[in-house]
């Protein structure tokens, strides 16, 4: 099972908890979740609010193919991405990702796997909005050597 | 073949749209069909600076997969020229 | 920062999630949550309930040791471990990591690194209860080959 | 030496603590004030079969620290003994 969700709405992380670990229960020994939060500050410079450009349809594929690629290395209960696009408050949650399975080792896994390839495979583009301008964010060189080591 | 084989929409995405300054736009299917020159032809007509982006410069979508520029093109296809993308 | 709890009451995630989220706001990048949940069956025999022994105070400290050697690896913002003691019913959450960290690396290695260690070295003794009787659960070659990794 | 030394408290968890029947006991501080005499008299007398137990069989713990047996007791130490934990 696996689910993506592209919204504009803030992440209502508690709800999207609840029904995930309900929809896994007594199955799963193990969810691991994580959350991705717009820092208030990126090298000193204050962020007002984040922009993500998103490409209807190609996003949400792109988002599947990465958490098919994760079902086909670990065995998993469940999956969740949910990635919000448009404009983005800071110290909002951009992106979250569940993962459940019986061991913990393959949700951490998975999990890592699936938040490593969102930066470097997922169809969006970012923007980040200064009270004097905004500026696209560059993709990181850091970020494509963690989705290389999966390899 | 002549031009009259039809177009083709293409779409721009971040900052390559905002230098572009539209996010989608017709063009003619080019006489050798191939996605290549037609991602050619819309870049320079539309002056966008590839050396201005970082690594890969732009990426290309065909039908909203990603693909090698050697492609064919048929009437009605959607072209997306975008940037490295910076999700997550 | 670093907060531990032992109780026997089951653990509100939701709220604990919630508060924590709140203090790292505007710091924090990610944050990664764990979550054990007892699985209603284990090797095809049912399981009740769990019963979790602790040496009040010994088992406290066992986890504090563990968070402070995460902190001593990675920059890590806030950690809070929760651990359930006493009967657990089956499909409930045992126990609960939560890390925060500007970066998800630091957060997926600390949240795997202390679960990892709490099955190693916390002091607490697992019994599985079924309808005909319980068993204490053996300790798994495999978590202290998980724990060993780590050095 | 002799035992009026003083007395140490002893206690067991898990299926050790079920296997000698009680949870805590008190126990004289043997002649040569060392843990592992006074560890090994209790194991003794409480009976219980240390084979039993997987791998290191059991841990000792002596004022809420692992410990070395040849730590050296005083009056009212704390000493538990118990199987290898299974948190998490």
């Amino acid at each position: 099972m696996s689910l993506v969700r592209i919204q504009t709405e803030p992440i209502a992380f508690i709800e999207e908890w609840t029904e995930f670990l309900r929809r896994i229960e007594g199955k799963g020994g193990a969810v691991v979740s994580f959350s991705g939060i717009v820092r208030e500050f990126n090298q000193d410079s204050k962020v007002e609010e984040l922009y993500l450009e998103h490409y209807p349809e190609m996003t949400e594929q792109s988002i599947h193919q990465i958490i098919d690629k994760a079902h086909e290395k670990w065995e998993l209960l469940d999956t969740l991405v949910i990635h919000r696009v448009g404009l983005i408050k800071s110290r909002e949650q951009i992106v979250v990702v569940l993962v459940g399975a019986e061991h913990r080792a393959e949700a951490f896994s998975a999990c890592e796997f699936i938040i490593d390839f969102l930066k470097t495979d997922t169809i969006l583009w970012k923007k980040e909005i200064h009270h004097d301008g905004s500026s696209w964010i560059e993709s990181l060189d850091t970020d494509y050597q963690r989705s290389k080591h999966w390899e | 073949m002549s031009s009259t084989e039809g177009l083709v929409k293409v779409l721009f995405f971040g900052a390559i749209r905002e230098a572009v300054g539209v996010g989608e736009v017709a063009v003619e299917i080019p006489a050798d069909r191939s996605l290549r020159t037609a991602v050619a032809m819309v870049m320079q007509e539309y002056g966008v600076k590839l050396t201005q982006y970082h690594r890969e410069s732009y990426v290309v979508a065909l039908n909203k997969q990603i693909c090698k520029n050697d492609a064919l093109l048929e009437a009605n296809d959607e072209i997306a020229i975008f940037p490295p993308v910076t999700g997550g």
